[in-house]
């Protein structure tokens, strides 16, 4: 009986492929530590040196939040206008990004590479470009801020919209929904949450970014954590630290609040 | 009407789901297939809208050919073609209502379904919907918040919404109890004479396929082994289209336990 | 006489060492910062590798890094034996941590009005102000009230120096001028290109970097004053290093800056035209500088 | 009369909602609003766009290799090597992060809180700093930048882990539920079969972040091709700075087929 | 032993899905649950092994209340009930063997299970399992790309695989095909019957109910309305099970068609 089973039973597919792949997966990680002298055991050697600099941190300057309350109001604002640019922009972007939506090959192609180029320009030329265009001001600093949220919106978001279930996108086609309807009710409600949450979360690199404000000369905290680092004042720094954390866990708490309220 | 011309579906795993199947299925006809699970039943109802590309032959749909429509032809076709789907196809994460609704995108402006903004008599006519199958007082809950056969509830009320000319039900009452089931049945058949809506329906049960069916298509492994009138499929028909397996299963079932 | 002192180390290090004894660098970590004036930079290394290992016998790293923060830190915890650094930052390692010692200082030549290098060797360098050539502002008395363009507030020529020179001529530069704070003297020149600020403190002379972009930058701006001598970026060793090898280092310097190939590499690559040995003392000016414009 | 009161009564109440978070919008826009100065497009406009669009469009090619070393191969062959090590320490160290700031793996909310606190908190500490902390450790180079971004990346990577693991279907892990599996073979046979497609495109998007992460690892000598960038940068010698930045794509590019065609193949 | 005191379930959403239940089940019993679609079937047996925590009330599995329980004692009771739910719960991206196999996962050292190391004669087992439902041959075959039926039955071959000694199964048969559905039904029967397995099952067959069941439980509205033996549930019973709701619907329907 056993035997009969046996024969019966599909044969298993190979899972060679896959495990050669982690072979060379693992000889790459391994020969990239060896590349760059990763060695353990210096960490495990030198590790108390850290704490020469934590204990610097201590106790933290906690008059510098007040030195810096215009700062961050600052850098909040420009944040907010920033990720709201960059969020309106980053819609058609991942749309067209995201290989389930159009299935227009060198569309998709383009747009990805298009995404990945933009991605790739440093903090440091965006800002030596709008400040040239816009001048050394907030807006550049807005502009700027925009720019560098649409890479992330949109890249988080195509890749969630590729592994939504495609079950109601089938139903809104067998509807006979156009493109737009197709996507409005088969994709928003699924990607939605997805969303909104990478928008809180650019908001919140937005507003740790404020270094890209600093070169833009349109202030922000990102100007007083260097004077605090360039002074050596490491009590400062953790004071801004925990500052901007209780900033960014406050937005996040109000607007889980509000979506909890409204939704 | 539908008429499939040498259809054959082969998956892209290499599976054979469709295997040659001609068929035409006049307006106003009342198809119920059956087959045993695996049959491709699913397969042949979803090939009917072209939510699956067929890998050979051709399907019309009131002698325009779907296989070769595109844009905004192709959705014109499937506005008129309802579909409910066997493991429903809800946005979980939407309401009763919302989903319902989305079976009146095809006859209203984009604008307008983008904003919600669906004229009074859509609503209306989603909520009638609904009541037809017993949830209206579920219209603003979360259909991730539903039971079973509540939301295959919903599915058929998006396919009534939809108010099309021709209707593919996949298994439409698996989920259901026998009342909402006959009530739901007596639906279709009610506006399948009245309105003159060609339905197709696939089914596992046979006293409903011969109490509603005009016409009865047996599938077997992809291809068509009986089709005919309801009168016609007499319980040897039956054992014929799942006979043969039948007997297999029970002497693989007696090998094992 | 090499390997006598290769076994020293090799003992020094076995024995482990307390704090007070003197460090003895078997192999040599250097960690370079560009010079706050560099109008050109490479991010190289390896040159200034070969020619160090040349000179000194053992191995030689060097890294390159743009902020002087890490220098610092690691020569704290000893993870960088030698690191260049501006004046500022040597003078907080050196007061605040004990942590580095100056030994050299890079020379570089100094700078005409218009922008050219003059042929005379120097261990500082100035800033100044400058305007837009059509603006009226033509004294330090003018400045008041205007729109000035500052690096942040530890930089000494993009604000320390340029301060002082406000304060001497009664110019609060917090309050009785716009500041606008900016990153990099190349902004402080486009700044006042574009009209955003009237007047922009920078080290002499920034207008070279923006060069490229804006040919006539020279024409279109003017200067309105030059500060005092800033010391040029110091070479500083980590302060427990042995007094044999702090001068081995500084002699190896001072080679490479008089070799003909040497020098070849340090003025291509980093701008320096040379070392000169150097003290603490030297950069007394800086702290009086630093309490002159905080004082106030 | 029923069916059109019930619908009447929810649509007020929607409405009434959305014209409160209208009006609290308009106003926190309004204040963000009032905070920009615009000064007009400026004179620098032109030639700083101008000499920006021609280096790029004559990238310096001479850099791309030089036999003494430190050229663009060789840069982003150790920012390749430093992205790579860094992603797999962040791997490692953001999963059970992750997985406990998932509110639906945790017993109470306050337990994931603490996940989602901590993930927080490492993500606020600036890279500058991660980098002072290992560069005292370890020394200035790689290997410290490599720890600077592979500590870094937690922060982000876990937040991605734990919102798909937040997003999944609960079904499956309900069935394992109820054949008695304990935590793990929760999460080994219902959760992780779900959200690897989720994981594994979250990796690839912070591994390509690592590799553009040439400010960070710049600015503190970490090697690669980022302090290299930063140099030409700030000296405004843009037709080096666009070779760098056509390498980077292009690397970045490679990678991302290779791994969307090994995804394809193998998993 | 199952028994249930006093039990009720209130969704956070105010829905009440169970309303001060009472039942005691004995070992070896085959009891069917029926009621209409929403009536709180799947919520009773999912409150039995405890998947939904109930609001009141104290649920005993072989005098241990599973209310209380907690940690391995816990997941060793659960590893003792198998279920078989409604809508299949199945990793879609995993093959069909690793489903059914999950089923053991209990049974086994955690080590092992996560490194996929089960003992041969627990995959032997699983096999077997997807042979009793007539899917072997997709045992590497991903399950998504199944037909419904076919996952419903990987969903059954997992609780087969589990080797419980008490089976909950909600609606196991909703989308198989008569022949399968007997064989599925015949199956638990004999475990039922050669093993002392006690079985529930939603059913929303009656036949199938009366066929196979011992005890019927009527519920509506999230209330005991009938318990009783199988040849006690007359038609008049299950009139009066799914009776009222009917009239009322049709008034309903009447008011709004
Ligand atoms: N997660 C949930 N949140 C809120 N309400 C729920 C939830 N699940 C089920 N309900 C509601 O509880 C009631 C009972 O649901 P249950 O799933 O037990 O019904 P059922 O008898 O199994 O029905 P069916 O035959 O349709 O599966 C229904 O009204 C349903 O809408
Ligand atoms: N996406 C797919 N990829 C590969 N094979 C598939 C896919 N969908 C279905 N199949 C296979 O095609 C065959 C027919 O499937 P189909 O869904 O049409 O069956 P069915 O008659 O609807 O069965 P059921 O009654 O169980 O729903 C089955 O063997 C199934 O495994
Ligand atoms: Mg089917
Ligand atoms: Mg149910």
């Amino acid at each position: 009986m056993e035997t009969k089973l046996n024969d019966r039973v599909p044969i298993k597919p190979s899972r060679h492929s896959f495990y050669l792949f982690l072979v060379i997966l693992f000889i790459i990680v391994f020969a990239s530590a060896i590349y760059i002298e990763a060695d353990p055991y210096v960490i495990v050697q030198n590790g108390s040196n850290m704490f020469d600099l934590i204990s610097r941190m201590f106790p933290p300057d906690w008059s510098y939040i007040v030195t810096t309350t215009p700062a961050m109001l600052d850098t909040i604002r420009m944040a907010l206008l920033g990720t709201t640019m960059g969020t309106i922009l980053s819609i058609p972007v991942m749309f067209l990004c995201a290989r389930n939506m159009f299935h227009v090959r060198w569309l998709v192609e383009a747009s990805r590479i298009g995404l990945n180029v933009l991605r790739t320009i440093p903090d440091l030329l965006l800002a030596a470009i709008f400040a040239a265009i816009l001048g050394y001001s907030s807006l550049a600093g807005i502009v700027a801020l925009s720019v560098f949220s649409v890479g992330i919106i949109a890249k988080l978001s195509f890749e969630a919209i590729e592994n939504i279930d495609d079950g109601p996108l089938e139903s809104m086609t067998a509807v006979g929904a156009n493109k737009l309807q197709w996507i409005a009710f088969g994709v928003v409600p699924q990607i939605m949450p997805h969303f909104v949450s990478y928008v809180l979360y650019t908001f919140e690199i937005n507003i740790r970014a404020a270094a890209i404000l600093g070169l833009v000369g349109a202030g922000g905290i990102g100007l007083f954590y260097n004077r605090a680092l360039s002074s050596f004042n490491y009590d400062q720094v953790l004071a801004l630290i925990l500052y901007t954390l209780v900033v960014v866990i406050l937005i996040d708490l109000i607007s889980l609040k509000t979506r909890e309220k409204l939704l | 009407m539908i008429e499939l011309k040498n259809v054959s579906k082969v998956y892209p795993n290499g599976v054979i789901g469709l295997d040659n199947i001609n068929l035409t299925i006049e307006k106003g006809e009342f198809v119920a297939i059956v087959g045993l699970s695996g049959a491709g039943k699913s397969t042949l109802l979803r090939a009917m809208n072209r939510l699956i590309d067929i890998s050979d032959g051709d399907i019309m749909i009131n002698r325009r050919s779907i296989t070769s429509a595109s844009g905004k032809e192709l959705r014109m076709m499937r506005r008129d073609i309802g579909m409910i789907f066997q493991n429903f196809n809800l946005v979980k994460r939407s309401t009763v209502l919302r989903n319902v609704l989305s079976g009146r995108v095809a006859h209203n402006h984009t604008f307008r379904t983008l904003f919600n903004l669906f004229p009074q008599k859509d609503v209306d006519l989603a909520l009638q919907s609904l009541e037809r199958v017993n949830i209206l007082e579920k219209a603003y809950t979360r259909s991730s918040q539903l039971s079973g056969g509540q939301q295959q509830r919903v599915s058929i009320a998006r396919a009534l919404a939809q108010e099309a000319k021709m209707i593919l039900a996949d298994e439409p009452t698996a989920s259901l109890d026998p009342v909402t089931t006959k009530q739901v049945m007596d639906d279709l058949k009610k506006i399948n004479t009245e309105d003159q809506v060609t339905v197709v329906i696939n089914l596992h049960f046979v006293d409903l396929a011969r109490e509603y069916a005009t016409r009865i298509i047996g599938l077997r492994d992809g291809k068509v082994v009986f089709d005919g009138p309801a009168q016609r499929a007499t319980d040897e028909v039956f054992k014929d289209i799942y006979g043969r397996p039948l007997k297999e299963d029970e002497l693989l079932g007696k090998e094992v336990g | 006489g090499s390997s006598a002192t290769d076994s020293e180390v090799s003992e020094g290090d076995a024995v482990g060492g307390t704090d007070s004894e003197a460090y003895v660098p078997e192999s040599l970590m250097v960690q370079f910062v560009p010079s706050q004036n560099a109008e050109t930079l490479e991010a190289r290394a390896k040159p200034l590798e070969n020619l160090l290992s040349d000179e000194l016998g053992i191995d030689v790293e060097v890294s390159v890094s743009t902020n002087y923060n890490t220098v610092v830190e690691a020569m704290a915890s000893g993870q960088v034996d030698v690191g260049f650094l501006p004046p500022n930052a040597y003078v907080q390692a050196h007061d605040e941590y004990g942590a580095a010692e100056v030994i050299l200082q890079s020379q570089r030549f100094g700078v005409n009005e218009d922008g050219s290098p003059t042929d005379e060797l120097v261990d500082y360098y100035l800033s100044m102000f400058i305007a837009r050539a059509d603006s009226d502002i033509e004294s330090i008395a003018d400045i008041k009230g205007k729109t000035v363009a500052f690096q942040d507030y530890t930089s000494s020529a993009g604000y320390v120096w340029p301060a002082a020179i406000l304060l001497d001529e009664g110019i609060d530069p917090l309050t009785d001028v716009n500041p606008l704070i900016l990153q990099g003297h190349d902004a402080g020149v486009t700044a006042v290109l574009n009209g955003e600020a009237d007047v922009a403190a920078i080290f002499q002379d920034a207008r070279n970097v923006v060069a490229g972009d804006f040919p006539t930058v020279f024409e279109d701006t003017k200067v309105i004053s030059f500060t005092e001598p800033i010391p040029n970026d110091t070479i500083s060793v980590r302060s427990d290093m042995d007094d044999e090898w702090k001068k081995k280092i500084q002699q190896a310097f001072i080679k490479i800056g008089q070799s003909e190939e040497g020098l070849e590499i340090i003025r291509d690559i980093y701008t320096h035209e040379g070392y000169t040995e150097s003290e603490d003392a030297t950069f007394d000016i800086v702290r009086d500088y630093a309490e002159r414009v905080q004082g106030e | 009369m029923k069916r059109s009161d019930l619908f009447k009564k929810e649509r007020f109440l929607r409405r009434a909602k959305f014209s409160l978070l209208f009006i609290v919008l308009l106003a926190l826009y309004g204040w963000a609003i009032a905070g920009i100065q615009f000064n007009g497009m400026l004179d620098t406009a032109w030639p700083v766009t101008k000499s920006i669009v021609q280096g790029f469009l004559t990238p310096d090619t001479s850099y791309i290799y030089n036999p003494e070393g430190e050229d663009l191969l060789r840069g982003l062959l150790e920012t390749l090597a430093i992205a790579i090590v860094g992603i797999c320490l962040s791997i490692v160290l953001a999963i059970p992060i992750g997985l406990w700031a998932a509110k639906n793996l945790s017993s109470t909310p306050l337990i994931s809180q603490g996940g989602k606190s901590t993930l927080s908190f490492i993500r606020t500490l600036p890279d500058i700093i991660l980098a002072l902390l290992f560069i005292k450790v370890v020394g200035p180079g790689a290997y410290a930048g490599m720890l600077a971004l592979g500590i870094g990346a937690i922060g982000m990577l876990g937040k991605l882990y734990a919102e798909e693991v937040e997003a999944m279907d609960p079904g499956p892990v309900e069935s394992i539920v109820a054949v008695g599996g304990n935590k793990l073979e929760q999460l080994a046979f219902g959760v992780i079969p779900q959200v690897l497609p989720g994981f594994i495109s979250a990796t690839l998007y912070r591994f390509e972040i690592n590799m553009r992460s040439a400010a960070t690892l710049g600015v503190i000598g970490a090697g690669g091709i980022g302090t290299p960038l930063i140099f030409a940068i700030q000296a405004r010698n843009w037709d080096r700075v666009g070779m760098i930045m056509i390498g980077v794509v292009l690397v970045v590019l490679i990678v991302d087929w290779c791994s969307s065609a090994l995804r394809k193949r193998v998993l």
